[in-house]
Parts: structure tokens; C-alpha cells; sequence
């Protein structure tokens, strides 16, 4: 089982951006990205969101987002693709980051889950 | 009490006339508690929808997953996967039934699971949940959907953007259930709809 | 009493975008930055950190950060500074996020502070 | 043992050609529980350090504060902060004594205060806390230094990016301890100064 990384923001900058900070500390981790709407306005949209589970190289991905709104993208996206998506109500960075110095230390998914819960806090 | 294509169609572009002459006052209600971009984004979702549904759908199921498609794809915010959703369980249940109420009674389910909204929370679900019923017993009225849509007005909001006001949500129309109020008023304008 | 926010992000991007997710609910609000390093590498400065203090137009700041690294140069700034800085161990983007919506509502510090209290996930 | 502005540029010469011999070391050590940078960032700090010392401080007290300026302006990482907060704290202390562990012993404290870290998580804190009272004492060795690097080896980080990783960060010596037992072994190795 490998494991990897889709962010989703409603902005196209925190999108591009956050995956800088998780590669200093996970270089070898597929990490992907779905900022802003199709139109590249502030938003979410489904349609990158399946296109970074599409090219996430991971069979597994872990998904963090947000913003409420982009969650329900997300969630809609997981329901039309194949890939097995598990998705986390963390902080955003912070969640990304954890779970990124955690797969590439080659720590399990129970324990990245068990490393993730206290930073839960949406809903 | 017949759902077609033609209602279908007949329904959704009164929807989009509704949407774009109040696109200004949707956004203006999503400011104090939000940001300020409901009526745009419906807008945007209706206007991609009015132009989707000039190809006559083959039939209700393809009609109903033409629309869903149109709003995930284009409006933006938070009532895109809300409102798609809501279309895209119409069309499932629009295989087994061409009943209004039991279809709109799946949409209502549909937009429930994707935002885990309860009535009382200060969303579209509360316009929903008050006026599906009011469908199903062929008793819904102007009167009605109005105030449904104004009893969000005391609410505080528990999902969404105003949630993070808390108690300040308060005094403030939800702007969701507004255009939500437009969609049933569409529906009782609808010729042979009802 | 006016209320500003200051984020400070080792990433320049994440920097520059997350206003753009504040402003859409809170247009009101003075919102200044400092994200990377002098050289504009993933880190934080000091200096960068000073002058977000100082082109914020509130004489309260309500400052967030994403790793502890930042903090410490946010804490530096702060004893080097001469504005009133409340700094908070939230959820960099959901809390800054909560406290622009909060602000633009003219909501005081006071209850500010009780709604960020459950975002806090460092230390 | 006398710390004059002489002494204190020949260890901070001498401490820059240690960070410059061991600087992909330093960084290797921080690849498996950090983000590999760590000789890098002191290698631009103590270059930025030894150019400003070419000029000459005008007394202790400045000396130490250009020292902790140019590294607070330079490393870009947590070391930058923490290594600055202790020469600022040293500045402060030898404006009252030229005592060097006294002069230590508050750049241990400064230490603490800006990174918050006890003995035992796994920080450069270990190897101060470890070092500082053997300089008191007058019985600072490099085997005491190499000790005092080598018990971070086993330490579960409690504080800095080490930490994210939880017991995954054992088995490791911390890097940040490992610049600082340079500081301590360049410290002995001054001419007239302990
Ligand atoms: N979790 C939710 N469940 C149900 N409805 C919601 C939820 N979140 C938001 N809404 C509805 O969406 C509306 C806001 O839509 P819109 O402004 O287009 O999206 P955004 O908030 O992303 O800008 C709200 O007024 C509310 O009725
Ligand atoms: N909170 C802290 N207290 C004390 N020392 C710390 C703390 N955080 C990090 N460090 C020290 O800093 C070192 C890492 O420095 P460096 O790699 O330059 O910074 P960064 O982690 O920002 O890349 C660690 O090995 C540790 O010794
Ligand atoms: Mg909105
Ligand atoms: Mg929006
Ligand atoms: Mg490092
Ligand atoms: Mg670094």
C-alpha cells in the first residue's frame, strides 16, 4: 500500500504553495493539488479534485482541505473515483504536514490516523 | 402533476430568470454572513443550466443529471455540490418515479448527506425540509415558501460560512434558503408541474 | 480599539494567497504578511515579520503561523515591536479565517479569542 | 578564563570552521527527522557572523549582539531564532560580568524562553543544559561534549520538526545538538578563554 497526499484549497497560491513546505520534509511523497475553481477564481471545484486523485502516484491518498465547501467537493469527487480516498477534518497545513513527515518515515496508516486525531476541528 | 422533460425545462428556466434578476440581493444577503457571492455563483450555475437544456434531454433522468452537471461544473461555492447533488438524486429517483414529491424528497436527502445539515442550522435544508412535505400533500403555497425562508432569518447558523459568526449569524436571511425559496416558487409557477 | 490580522507562513505563496480567502468575508479588515525567509526561501524572517507589524493599519494585531520555527521569530518581533500583538497557537488558515469573519463583524477581542480557543492545536 | 572581544571572535572563527567542515553532515543528520537543512542554515549564519566580526566590535556587549543579529537575519530556520536569543541573552549578561558561564548559563535560559524545549526532548537544549554547568565547574572535556551530543541519539523529539514524528524520531542524533557541541568543542579549543 503506498500512501500520498491531495490538498484542496480554495485558493490556487495556498494549492501551490503548501506542497513547498511538505516536500522539504517528504521528498519521496506524491503529493497533489486542487486550488481554486475551474475558472481559477476563489473556490473549489470537483473536477480538479479528480484530476489530483487522478495523478497522485499513491493508491492511497490522504485528503485535507479547507474550508466546508471544498469537503463537500471532496466528497463528491471520492464517490466518482476509483482511487481509495481517506479523508481528514484537521487543520489544513498542519494536518499535511504531520501526515507528510509520517509517510515518509514510513509510518503506517493507523498511525499517521492515530497522529492526526488531535488535530481534527472541523466537521 | 406530471414531471416531463418539457416541465422540467419549463421550471428551471423560470428558476434562472428568478436567479438572475435577484443575483444582486442573493449576494447582497450572503455579505453581513458570508461572502457575498450566492447570487453570482447561481447565476453563473443557472445561466450554464438554461444553456445546457436548449439540447432536449432524452429523457427526465438525463434532463435532471444535465442540470446537476452544470451547477458542480459552474457555480463555485458551497451550493454547487449542494444544489448538484440535490439534482443528480432526482435523477436517480426519477427512474423509479415521475412523482414531484418523492423525487424532490430524495433531492432533499441528497443535499442532508452531502452538507450533514439538520433544520434548525440556518441553510437551504430548512427551506427544503419545511416544503417537500408541503409538495407531497399538494398544499404548497406562496405564502409558504415565504415563510420558510424567513424563519432562517432568528436562526443561528451551525453549517456554512455564517457558522463562523455564531451568534451574529442572527437577524440575517440565510441566502441559500432565499434562492432555494426561488426554486419552489418556480416550481408552483410552472404550468402542469403541480 | 481596532483589530488587524498579521500571517506569517514559511511558504511566500501560502502567504499571499490566504488573504485572498479573508478578504472575500472580511474587506475591511487591514491583513498584512510575511511570508519566507530574507531570500525568499521556505523559512520565516524576523524582519519580514517587523514590517507586517508595522504596515498594519490596527493597533491590535492578531497574529497566526504555521510551524513552531515561526513562532519563535513572531515572539522575537513582538518584544522588538511597538504594537499590541495577541499571538495564537490556532490552525494557521482556519483560524485566521475565524477571526477576519469575527472582526468584519465587529465582535470584540474578548469573544474572538473564546471562538479561536478550540483551534488551538500547538504549542 | 577571560572573555574579551579577542577570545570571543577566535571561537566564533573557530566554531564557523567547524559548521563549514561539517555542514552536509549537519544537514544529513537532519534529512531523517527533519527537513535537511540544518548545516546549510549555519553555514549561511556563521559565514554572515565571521564577516561582521572582521570588523571590530567596540566592546563585548556589541560583539555578541552582532553576533546574534547576523544569525537571527541569516539561518532562516528554528536554529536562527534559538541561536540568536542566545547571544542577545549573552549580550545582556556581559554588559554585568565577563564570567563565561554565567555568560552561558543565560544563553541557556534564552534558550528555553524563545523555544519553550526541557531537557530530555530531544533539542539543543540537551547539550547546553548538559554543557553549561561543566563550564562552570571548570571541567568542560570533549568527551563530555560528545556525551552530551551522543544522549539525544535515543530521545523522542518533544519540540521542532523532529517531533511530527513521534518515537520515529529515535535513533537519531539531533542536529541542532550536534551544532551546538561545536560551539562548546570550539570553545575549549580557544586560546585564553576557559
Ligand atoms: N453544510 C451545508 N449544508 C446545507 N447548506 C449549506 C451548507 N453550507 C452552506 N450551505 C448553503 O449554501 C449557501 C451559500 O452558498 P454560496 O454562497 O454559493 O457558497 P459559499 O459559502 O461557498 O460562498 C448558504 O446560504 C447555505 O444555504
Ligand atoms: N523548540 C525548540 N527548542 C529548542 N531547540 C529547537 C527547537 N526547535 C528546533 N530546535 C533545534 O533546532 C534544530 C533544527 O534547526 P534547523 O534545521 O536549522 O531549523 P528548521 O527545523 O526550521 O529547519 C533542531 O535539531 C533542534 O536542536
Ligand atoms: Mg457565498
Ligand atoms: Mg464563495
Ligand atoms: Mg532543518
Ligand atoms: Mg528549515
Amino acid at each position: 500500500m503506498s500512501l500520498g497526499i491531495t490538498i484542496v484549497s480554495h485558493v490556487p497560491e495556498i494549492a501551490e504553495g503548501l506542497p513547498k513546505l511538505l516536500k522539504q520534509v517528504a521528498g519521496d511523497v506524491s503529493i497533489t493539488t486542487a486550488g481554486g475553481t475551474n475558472d481559477g477564481d476563489i473556490g473549489t471545484s470537483m473536477e480538479k479534485i479528480m484530476q489530483a486523485f487522478d495523478d497522485n502516484e499513491a493508491d492511497n491518498i490522504l485528503a485535507f482541505y479547507d474550508l466546508g465547501s471544498a469537503k463537500m467537493n471532496l466528497e463528491m469527487a471520492m464517490e466518482m473515483s476509483n482511487k481509495k480516498v481517506h479523508l481528514y477534518d484537521t487543520a489544513l497545513i498542519e494536518g499535511a504536514y504531520t501526515a507528510a513527515s509520517l509517510i515518509q518515515a514510513g509510518v503506517g496508516l493507523d498511525e499517521i490516523e492515530a497522529q492526526l486525531k488531535p488535530l481534527t476541528i472541523k466537521d | 402533476m406530471t414531471l416531463t422533460v418539457d416541465t422540467l425545462t419549463s421550471w428551471m428556466n423560470n428558476f434562472a430568470d428568478k436567479i438572475e434578476v435577484n443575483k444582486q440581493y442573493l449576494s447582497d444577503l450572503d455579505t453581513p454572513i458570508g461572502d457575498g457571492d450566492h447570487g453570482f455563483n447561481m447565476s453563473r450555475g443557472m445561466e450554464a443550466v438554461r444553456e445546457k437544456l436548449t439540447t432536449k434531454p432524452v429523457d427526465l433522468q438525463a434532463g435532471f443529471k444535465n442540470i446537476a452537471m452544470a451547477l458542480i461544473s459552474t457555480v463555485g461555492g458551497a451550493s454547487g455540490p449542494l444544489y448538484g447533488t440535490a439534482f443528480l438524486e432526482m435523477a436517480k429517483k426519477s427512474s423509479s418515479t415521475d412523482d414531484l414529491g418523492e423525487v424532490l424528497k430524495a433531492a432533499l436527502a441528497g443535499i442532508q448527506k452531502r452538507g450533514g445539515a439538520k433544520p434548525g442550522d440556518k441553510t437551504m435544508v430548512d427551506v427544503w425540509s419545511e416544503l417537500v412535505p408541503e409538495v407531497k400533500a399538494g398544499t404548497l403555497s406562496k405564502d409558504k415558501i415565504e415563510r420558510a425562508v424567513e424563519s432562517t432569518k432568528d436562526m443561528v447558523a451551525k453549517k456554512g460560512r455564517a457558522s463562523y459568526l455564531g451568534e451574529r449569524s442572527k437577524g440575517h436571511v440565510d441566502p441559500g434558503s432565499e434562492s432555494s425559496g426561488y426554486l419552489f416558487e418556480a416550481l408552483l409557477e410552472t404550468e402542469g408541474l403541480l
